[in-house]
């Protein structure tokens, strides 16, 4: 087994299983912290998956994508904080 | 995949019109994201869709040794992208205005009556 | 200090240059031959730092990682069995910690390692409120974390 | 013939755009840049008429790629003609809007965006590329987002919403359509698209790609059952952008439906009935709603979505008379439709209304002013021998030689309706007296407190889109001449075709 | 050899993020949500990053980048989550009822968001602040 | 000759710059236009009476065959004479009749304009040409008779005036085009050539109908004559011109002249007849309720354009020959009468006629006129007026079948109304007891008597002495009806006849009816009450109608309500997308080509699915803003997978952009409200998940077409080596397509902008537009 | 927003993620990236920064409003664009230098409408985005 098939058949349908289940917390929710922070971990799950396609693919190219967003994903994250801060002083 | 995706696009534009149809002018506005998504996805897969091979020269080689996802589409996807968020800025500021005006975005009390004309 | 860290790299790039290799591995291998000539040279008691301070760093970079494998794996347990074991609580820690930097290292350090998390620091900068998962003692706990992290940190950092 | 500078009518309005915005809030070098601007359009687009009149098609290939690679832009009769008339307008309203817009407008930017809104549509008529005239349609559509709701009042943010929310709608089932055609031909160029199409056996996917486009642009230039967005929001707007958007904007829709459907996809039977058939509701439609309403505006609005009716009944047809007879209602009413909406901003300076029945004694007051109106007004109507009236003659016999007599009768019911409201309108607002204020308070008289410049300023736009209008009713002979050539280019696309990708492929 | 190292990285990395994601759907309230996937996550995505600088190691730009990303993960991570777990705190995110201490109740001023470091109170039994 | 026509558009144009020299006692000096108009048409007159005809042509626009093409045959110039004679003693009369009006410039320049045009009508040979005249008459009354545009009334009846005859008028120009059309030509004598083409083809009875449309409503027949009544508002100078010679003869002119195209058919005759019969006896019997004197011209008015189209429906040659004359009579004694009821109302204040008794003392050559008028109205023997009642019960008799006996009955009674109205407005106001109140009046100046005078003597001249005017002009303008010569000369006399009972019938009945009954105000009261079964009441309800329809239709689909609008967008696109996908032709359900499905792949399509999901279904607004970002992130991870490496980081970073602008602008936005009940949210589902399933199948329609990849591989072949990239996309942004992105930057410059103003730019009060 | 920690991330943060910006932008015409993602990637830096140091630090930090850099950028992208204009060639035409420079590649006029491409995004997005923060506050 290379470690292609390896990354394609084991790891990333880890990280497959493992957005999903964060999807379901956001789902569920219950409260508005507990969706953005599933959505922060989505888009670190997402820098994984990048990570690991483009080794599975042997294009480096693709690494450069999973910077981008390991770069300005918080930005959401400190947004909606930034928000709900706003708002609640209100 | 294709067919996955082609279902998706069905699902985007789908969901993007049923969030038209709503007097929430928030859901307006997502309504009008999601049927910009499903066009850029419309563009995407109507080009052809390849797996892992992007249009880029590799390094040390001066023409493509491999085949390559059309650029095209991806071109054009960007543009739109680019574009639709200008409007969609924009859009949202309406919003933010709108919303100072009528203290609300219900859709439906955008309605100055005729008399009120200048 | 800075002086010899840049002496280090000026040595290092030296070494990339000569064997021509560019890559990281032989950077690295350049920066510690240069750590070692420089080391060997080095005869001024007054300015010793710089050499005990990298070892400090590998230490503690070494002990972070620790850390948090260690807990890692413990909150791991917890979570794919069933029961939990978790006593949680927010603990008000009294930081020694002063400049922006310091508490921000510091916080950072404290964040990633798993069962505790920053929750805010206090308007006047003296204490740190911390979420805590498996808290057994208070005072053992902050003093685990002063003797842990926030030594080792600000050994490193003045 | 390859002319690289038939792209200048889209710069000079780019460069005009790019120097009064380093002129921010200087709103005196703004109104001088706007104006020059617009003249240098306006001798630069006559040059651009002239040479394609004379010489025949010119194209420009973007950065020398040739075509089908790289964007091309075309210049041929139709193309130039609509620049021609949008320097027209856009002289004519950058003339009038140095006194006739708020100087609050001004100082945000009013005209840099008014001049985005020009070099867009150029560029969407000198486009050989159809994803090119998809940004072109963006940046005209953002554009008049902007100037619809710059300093806006409700009534103008409540329309600005409805006409945004569908606008974008628009946009969306271009872009999809575009899409649709990429991946059916793998090209972008017009006229390559035109031969790939041609070409292309699956008929129902070209038809499929076509509804696309029909639905998008219907939106755009305000076909039944698309219209809503125009009724909702062009009577809200400063005059000066009304007329800009009652002039042209419905008609880059119309210039876009005529350039496709000629161009590239050829109706079908389906498809030419169908034309036909929205072309007698929005007719009607459009007469419905002109003759209930009592705002100036709002009546020329419905009025817009009649004469939709007219040039789209005339692509409906698909006969060279039809589309002759299409196309020199689309220049009549370019002009037209700009210049009453300048009027209805210069009744509102003399009056502070619009409301007709708050109007009135304007013939008595202002007697040469009424008399241009008029002559405006009754160009409209399509009075003989005023512009209005000769493109009905060929509509008329279409009509009749394509046995659409469901057409003719509603072009009949719409031109009655447009002359019924427009003398109506001439009595309420002209003969009648001005009614006392109920309440007492006279509005405020913007006009007479102006010095004779800036007086003139409003007056001198409105009096040369007269003149234009009337030439085109006088001199209908040189200006069905050129319709006629258009037609011709459009039912024989061999010479664009050949202009854009060279001699040697033939359709 | 090198395959290897890789695959392990990158397996223990997923495997880390896929804790970091039963955690965030099993844990029973907000704050430990976010203090289990904060760095769980940070350390698979670490860990997958580090298996992708092994891999294209003639491209020193893609261990540089790695490095950069992972350096970026911890950075912004911690930061993110005090960001978030603080606003949850003051919008009244509801604690799992086995939390046994909150030494922060009562410390934010109401109008301002002002913390106060409490010295001069004593240590107050956590309650649920709901 | 076409400076003949447009020297009035000329004056009325010199009339901007320079009328307000001619406001005061120059005014009279307009009428030099008229005269010097009909001196030069007089000079036409042998030359016409020969038979010959004069042509003109002068390119205007040939490529749609409108020219400047003029005919100058016996009906035209028998019409240019009365337009431009009756025209110069208008404008001769209007001097004094409006002195010092403040709108006498604009007075005489609609009034040239019209005069103009009218000509313009009567002498163009090609029928748009025609047309263009036509319809500038319409447009020039339409000032005129809202001349006095500060009464109401008067801007009503304007305004009816033109939309009778500018509705006519668009029907008209539908029949005038498809007959030239059919024919080939515009040119009226070329038509006359193709007529039995044009009568025996499928669409005759259609351009019949617009052609009688546009006749009937000019000319004011039943049921259009509403409007001509309604006229009577213009000043009385206008209203002589237009009725008596003028606007309202156009239509029976074009009836006349189509005749030898059109004419002769049974689809001709019987309409003409039934409505022209209608219209004489409906408006003749109109005409006696009225107490206002121009009322009852007005009717009468009517009648005699009734009996004119009944001429023209009878189409026998004796039929043309009474209509050309009677044409002429009526002309005369018309615009006297009206002349004549002008200086009443002008000297008295009041048209009434039962106010008005004696005048004869005060304005004694006006009764002179007035008596010769309504002899000459009335048809006494040695008036040009019996001669014409002659003609028409001549024309009636000499139809074939029951005919005769129908037509002249209606003819009799038609005729002793008229008689009797004539008598009634010519005689009346100045018999009897000159009331006190009217013993100061002073007879005006000759500008104002003289012309009716002068217009009365010539119909007892052309009485006495019909030769005068048969051979030159009557004969001439019936042969060029009937489009071969003719020459009847007109005879006072002849012989006793059945002709002659009638006419002596006529005369006594219209008479007794004069001498028994008085006109009073309990008559018009008994005829207004019929009012509701009126024409004008049955129209201004269908109007009414039409209006609330217009306005339910207008409501009703203009709600205000966006959704709705989107709604029905959305429903026609899907009914056009259905429809091209289901009709014909067969459908692929699949894809043509799959590419290999993995688990993480379908993991983020049910991650975008649930996304979306959630973002349609949850209530509140940040978890739609959070879902959506979702969407967003799957996208990009999409755009990953499928080597799109630029898109899916320009994706990522928008998408956390727009986060963060909805994250500011939500700010203090209340919650959703659950607004649809659940009909509506039910309706929407279907219509989105419709739409939805039809773009799918789309899709796989697409995916089943194959395309020529040369354009994507000339980007790929040449992108480093001429455009010296090597991301493609990247080279394809800045240079292959380079145009594209300068211009998106421009959208977004343009957005950046409107952003900044819309939410900082606050105008003031003062600054509306 | 007030947090010490955020303030001591940001203000290391801004010029690591400006760094990266230009990165991105110069290296697009070979890898992905260029002047839309870098502009907004510079963009995002700034907004992050006007998070905790509030707008007005911001735009002081910037010296000039950013709206003023949409001229300048779109003056760029434009006059990159009409250059070859000037010496006889269709508008776009690429003009480069002929030898290549280090990192970036061959420098021609792409670069420079890149270039300006990015900065009209971040004087967009910055005017867009601190335009509602002021209206907001
Ligand atoms: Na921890
Ligand atoms: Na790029």
């Amino acid at each position: 087994m290379t470690l292609s098939t390896y990354i394609d058949y084991v790891i990333l349908p880890i990280l497959g299983v493992a957005l999903l289940l964060v999807l379901v917390r956001i789902f569920k929710g219950p409260t508005i912290v507990d969706r953005v922070i599933a959505l922060d971990l989505l888009i670190t799950i997402g820098v994984g998956v990048i990570t690991v396609f483009s080794i599975s693919t042997q294009k480096s190219t693709f690494i450069d994508v999973a910077m981008i967003l390991a770069l300005i994903a918080f930005l959401g994250t400190i947004a909606f904080s930034y928000y709900l801060e706003k708002r609640g002083r209100k | 995949m294709e067919l996955l995706l082609v279902i998706l696009l069905g699902v985007l534009y789908a969901a993007g019109i049923f969030m038209l149809l709503r007097r929430s002018m928030v859901k307006l506005l997502i309504g009008l994201i999601l049927l910009g998504n499903g066009a850029n996805l419309m563009i995407f897969l109507a080009g052809g869709i390849t797996r892992g091979k992007p249009p880029v020269i590799d390094d040390a080689a001066k023409l493509f040794t491999d085949i390559y996802a059309d650029p095209i589409p991806q071109a054009l996807i960007l543009t739109a992208i680019v574009i639709s968020f200008g409007l969609q800025a924009f859009a949202i500021v309406l919003l933010k205005r709108v919303y100072v005006l009528i203290n609300s975005d219900d859709l439906d009390d955008l309605n100055t009556p005729e008399e009120e004309d200048i | 200090m800075v002086k010899q860290f840049l002496m280090n790299l000026l040595l290092a790039f030296t070494w990339v240059a000569l064997t021509g290799v560019l890559s990281y591995s032989n950077f690295l291998f350049g920066f510690a031959v240069g750590f070692l000539l420089l080391w060997l040279m080095n005869r001024n008691e007054s300015d010793h730092r710089y050499f005990t301070r990298v070892p400090k760093i590998i230490g503690f970079f070494l002990y972070f990682l620790y850390e948090m494998i260690r807990a890692n794996i413990q909150v791991a347990y917890d979570v794919i069995t069933p029961k939990f074991f978790m006593k949680p609580g927010i603990v008000k820690y009294p930081m020694n910690a002063k400049s922006d930097f310091e508490i921000n290292l510091l916080s950072t350090v404290i964040s990633l390692t798993p069962g505790t998390l920053i929750l805010d620091v206090s308007e006047d900068r003296k204490v740190l409120y911390i979420h805590v998962m498996y808290l057994r003692d208070k005072d053992q706990f902050i003093q685990q974390i002063k003797d842990g992290f926030e030594r080792r940190l600000l050994e490193i950092i003045r | 013939m390859i002319d690289n500078t038939l792209i200048f009518p889209v710069i000079v309005h780019l460069f005009t755009a790019i120097v009064q915005l380093f002129f921010w809030r200087k709103t005196v070098a703004q109104r001088i840049v706007s104006i020059t601007g617009s003249l240098i359009a306006m001798l630069l687009a006559t040059r651009l008429f002239t040479a394609v009149w004379n010489d025949g098609i010119r194209t420009m290939q973007a950065a020398g790629w040739d075509a089908p690679f790289g964007i091309t832009f075309v210049a041929d009769v139709f193309s130039s003609t609509m620049v021609l008339l949008t320097s027209f307008s856009g002289l004519a309203v950058s003339i009038y809007s140095a006194t006739g817009v708020a100087r609050g407008r001004m100082l945000y930017g009013y005209f840099p965006i008014f001049h985005f809104l020009l070099m867009g549509l150029n560029g969407a008529f000198l486009s050989g590329d159809i994803f090119n005239l998809y940004v072109w349609f963006e940046v005209i559509i953002i554009a008049s987002f902007v100037l619809m709701t710059l300093g806006g009042r409700k009534a103008q943010i409540e329309g600005a919403v409805k006409y945004m929310a569908m606008n974008i709608l628009a946009s969306t089932f271009f872009l999809t359509g575009i899409g649709i055609l990429y991946g059916i031909t793998g090209t972008l160029n017009m006229a390559d698209l035109s031969l790939k199409i041609a070409a292309l056996e699956n008929r129902k996917l070209v038809d499929l790609t076509a509804s696309f486009f029909i639905i998008g642009f219907g939106i755009k230039s305000a076909v039944f059952p698309l219209y809503f967005w125009l009724p909702s929001s062009y009577h809200t707007p400063p005059s000066a952008v009304a007329a800009v958007f009652g002039g042209l904007l419905t008609k880059v829709g119309i210039y876009a439906l005529f350039r496709v459907f000629t161009l590239i996809f050829i109706p079908d039977d389906f498809l030419a009935t169908l034309l036909v058939i929205l072309a007698i509701f929005t007719i009607l439609t459009g007469t419905f709603g002109a003759v209930i309403k009592n705002n100036i505006r709002r009546v020329f609005s419905y009025l817009i979505v009649c004469h939709i009716g007219f040039m789209l009944g005339g692509l409906g047809m698909y006969s060279e008379i039809a589309l002759t007879g299409a196309l020199l209602y689309l220049f009549h009413d370019i002009m037209v439709k700009t210049n009453i909406f300048l009027i209805a901003g210069l009744i509102r300076k003399l009056r502070g209304t619009m409301n007709m029945d708050k109007l009135g004694g304007l013939y008595a007051e202002y007697p040469l002013l009424s008399l241009v109106m008029a002559l405006v007004l009754f160009s409209l109507v399509g009075v003989p021998p005023l512009s209005g009236f000769w493109p009905k003659i060929y509509l008329f016999e279409a009509g009749f030689m394509d046995g659409q007599y469901a057409l003719v009768a509603a072009i009949i019911v719409g031109s009655f309706a447009t002359l019924y409201v427009i003398a109506k309108l001439w009595a309420k607002v002209f003969w009648k007296d001005q009614p006392d204020a109920p309440d007492g308070e006279t509005p405020a008289d913007e006009f007479k407190p102006l010095n004779p410049f800036r007086k003139s300023l409003l007056v001198v736009p409105i009096v040369f889109l007269a003149a234009i209008t009337l030439y085109i009713g006088l001199a209908a002979e040189n200006v069905a001449a050129v319709a006629k050539h258009i037609a011709h280019e459009m039912k024989d696309i061999s010479p664009y075709i050949e202009a854009v990708l060279g001699p040697n492929v033939s359709p | 050899m090198i395959d290897i190292l890789i695959g392990t990285l990158c397996t223990i990395g997923a495997v880390a993020i896929l804790i970091a994601a039963i955690g965030i759907l099993r844990m029973p309230d907000f704050y430990l949500r976010l203090s289990v996937t904060v760095k769980a996550a940070t350390l698979g995505g670490g860990l997958l990053l580090l298996s992708a600088a092994f891999y294209f190691p003639e491209e020193v730009s893609v261990t540089t980048k790695a490095v950069a990303i992972i350096f970026f993960l911890t950075l912004t991570a911690p930061v993110a989550a005090h960001l978030i777990g603080r606003t949850a705190y003051f919008i009244g995110t509801e604690k799992w009822k086995g939390t046994i201490r909150d030494d922060l109740a009562g410390m934010y001023d109401k109008e301002t968001h002002q913390l106060g470091s409490g010295d001069n109170e004593g240590d107050n039994i956590s309650h649920p602040s709901s | 000759m076409l400076f003949a026509v447009l020297a009035g558009f000329i004056v009325s144009i010199l009339y901007i710059p320079f009328g307000r020299f001619l406001k005061g006692k120059l005014a009279g000096l307009a009428a030099l236009l008229p005269i010097s108009l009909f001196a030069y048409f007089v000079s036409f007159i042998p030359a016409v009476s020969d038979g010959q005809r004069v042509t003109f042509h002068q390119p205007w626009v040939p490529s749609l065959g409108i020219n400047f093409d003029f005919h100058l045959d016996g009906l035209s110039l028998l019409f240019s004479l009365l337009i431009t004679g009756i025209g110069s003693l208008v404008f001769l009369y209007a001097a004094p009749y409006l002195r010092g009006h403040r709108y006498l410039d604009r007075f005489y320049a609609y009034l040239s304009l019209f005069m103009a045009a009218m000509l313009g009508v009567v002498l163009a040979d090609n029928v748009l040409l025609l047309f263009i005249f036509w319809e500038l008459t319409s447009i020039s009354s339409f000032f005129l008779i809202g001349f006095n545009n500060d009464n109401a009334a008067s801007r009503k009846s304007s305004l009816i005036a033109l939309g009778v005859t500018g509705g006519g008028g668009f029907l008209l120009m539908a029949g005038l085009v498809l007959m030239g059309h059919l024919s080939g030509s515009y040119s009226i004598q070329a038509m006359v050539e193709t007529n039995e083409y044009l009568k025996n083809h499928v669409l005759y009875g259609l351009i019949l109908l617009l052609v009688f449309a546009g006749a009937f409503t000019k000319s004011a027949q039943f049921p259009f004559h509403f409007w001509l009544p309604g006229a009577m508002k213009a000043p009385t100078p206008i209203s002589a011109y237009l009725h008596s010679a003028t606007m309202v003869k156009a239509g029976v002119y074009l009836l006349a002249r189509l005749y030898p195209v059109l004419g002769g058919t049974d689809y001709w005759t019987y309409p003409l007849i039934i409505i022209g019969g209608i219209t004489m006896l409906y408006s003749a019997f109109h005409s006696i309720f009225r107490t206002d004197l121009k009322g009852i011209l007005a009717y009468s008015t009517i009648s005699a354009l009734g009996i004119l189209v009944f001429l023209i429906g009878i189409g026998t040659p004796q039929s043309l020959l009474a209509a050309s004359v009677f044409i002429l009579v009526h002309a005369l004694y018309k615009a006297s009468l009206f002349l004549i009821t002008g200086v009443i109302d002008h000297e008295t204040g009041t048209r009434d006629i039962t106010q008005l008794a004696g005048l004869r003392k005060v304005l004694f050559p006006l009764a002179i006129a007035g008596l010769l008028a309504a002899l000459s109205s009335a048809g006494l023997p040695f008036t040009f007026g019996f001669i014409g009642k002659d003609l028409v019960y001549e024309a009636t008799l000499h139809t074939d079948g029951v005919m005769p006996i129908i037509l002249t009955a209606l003819a009799v009674v038609t005729n002793i109304f008229l008689l009797y109205a004539g008598l009634l407005a010519g005689l009346k106001p100045f018999t009897g007891q000159l009331p006190d109140r009217y013993q100061r009046i002073h007879l005006p100046s000759l500008l104002m008597w003289a012309p009716p005078l002068l217009l009365a003597l010539l119909g007892i001249a052309f009485g006495a002495f019909p030769a005068i005017a048969d051979a030159s002009l009557l004969n001439p303008a019936a042969s060029a009806m009937i489009n071969k010569p003719i020459d009847t000369p007109l005879k006072i006399w002849h012989g006793f006849n059945l002709v002659l009972l009638l006419s002596g019938l006529t005369l006594a009945l219209g008479a007794f009816l004069y001498l028994m009954r008085k006109p009073s105000a309990s008559g018009l009261d008994w005829i207004e009450r019929f009012n509701n079964l009126s024409p004008k009441h049955v129209i201004s309800q269908l109007t009414h109608y039409v209006r609330h329809f217009a306005i339910r239709y207008t409501r009703t689909l203009h709600n205000g309500l966006l959704r709705v609008y989107l709604l029905r967008i959305v429903v026609f696109a899907t009914l056009l997308l259905a429809f091209r996908l289901f009709a014909g032709g067969n459908i692929y359900l699949l894809p043509g080509y799959l590419t290999p499905l993995s688990v993480y792949e379908i993991a983020v399509v049910c991650i975008l699915i649930a996304a979306i999901y959630l973002t349609v279904t949850s209530s509140s607004r940040l978890t739609v803003v959070v879902a959506t970002s979702v969407i967003g992130y799957g996208m990009c991870l999409l755009f990953v997978f499928y080597s799109a490496p630029d898109l899916a980081m320009t994706q990522f970073t928008i998408d956390t952009l727009t986060v963060v602008l909805f994250v500011l602008v939500l700010f203090r936005l209340p919650p959703f409200l659950n607004f649809a009940n659940r009909g509506a949210r039910i309706r929407d589902w279907v219509v989105a998940a419709t739409f939805g399933a039809i773009i799918t199948l789309i899709g796989i329609q697409v995916l089943n077409q194959s395309f020529d990849d040369a354009v994507s591989k000339f980007y790929g072949d040449n992108a480093y080596i001429l455009a010296k990239g090597k991301n493609v996309v990247n080279v394809i942004l800045v240079d292959f397509r380079g145009m594209d992105t300068l211009f998106e930057i421009v959208v977004l410059s343009i957005a950046a902008i409107g952003v900044f103003s819309l939410l900082k730019l606050k105008l003031k009060a003062s600054e509306k537009e | 927003m007030k947090s010490t920690i955020l303030n001591t991330a940001s203000s290391y943060l801004l010029p690591i993620l400006l760094l990266f910006s230009i990165f991105i932008l110069l290296r697009g015409h070979y890898h992905p990236g260029g002047g839309f993602v870098g502009g907004l990637i510079a963009s995002i830096a700034f907004v992050l920064h006007s998070f905790t140091h509030g707008t007005d630090d911001t735009l002081k930090l910037l010296r000039i409003h950013p709206g003023v850099l949409i001229p300048v950028g779109l003056g760029l992208a434009v006059l990159s664009m009409f250059a070859p204009v000037l010496i006889g060639d269709p508008v776009m035409t690429g003009l480069w230098f002929d030898e290549p420079f280090p990192v970036i590649g061959l420098i021609g006029s792409a670069l420079f409408f890149d270039i300006g491409v990015y900065i009209v995004v971040v004087g967009v997005v910055l005017t867009i985005l601190f335009t509602i923060s002021q209206y907001s506050e």
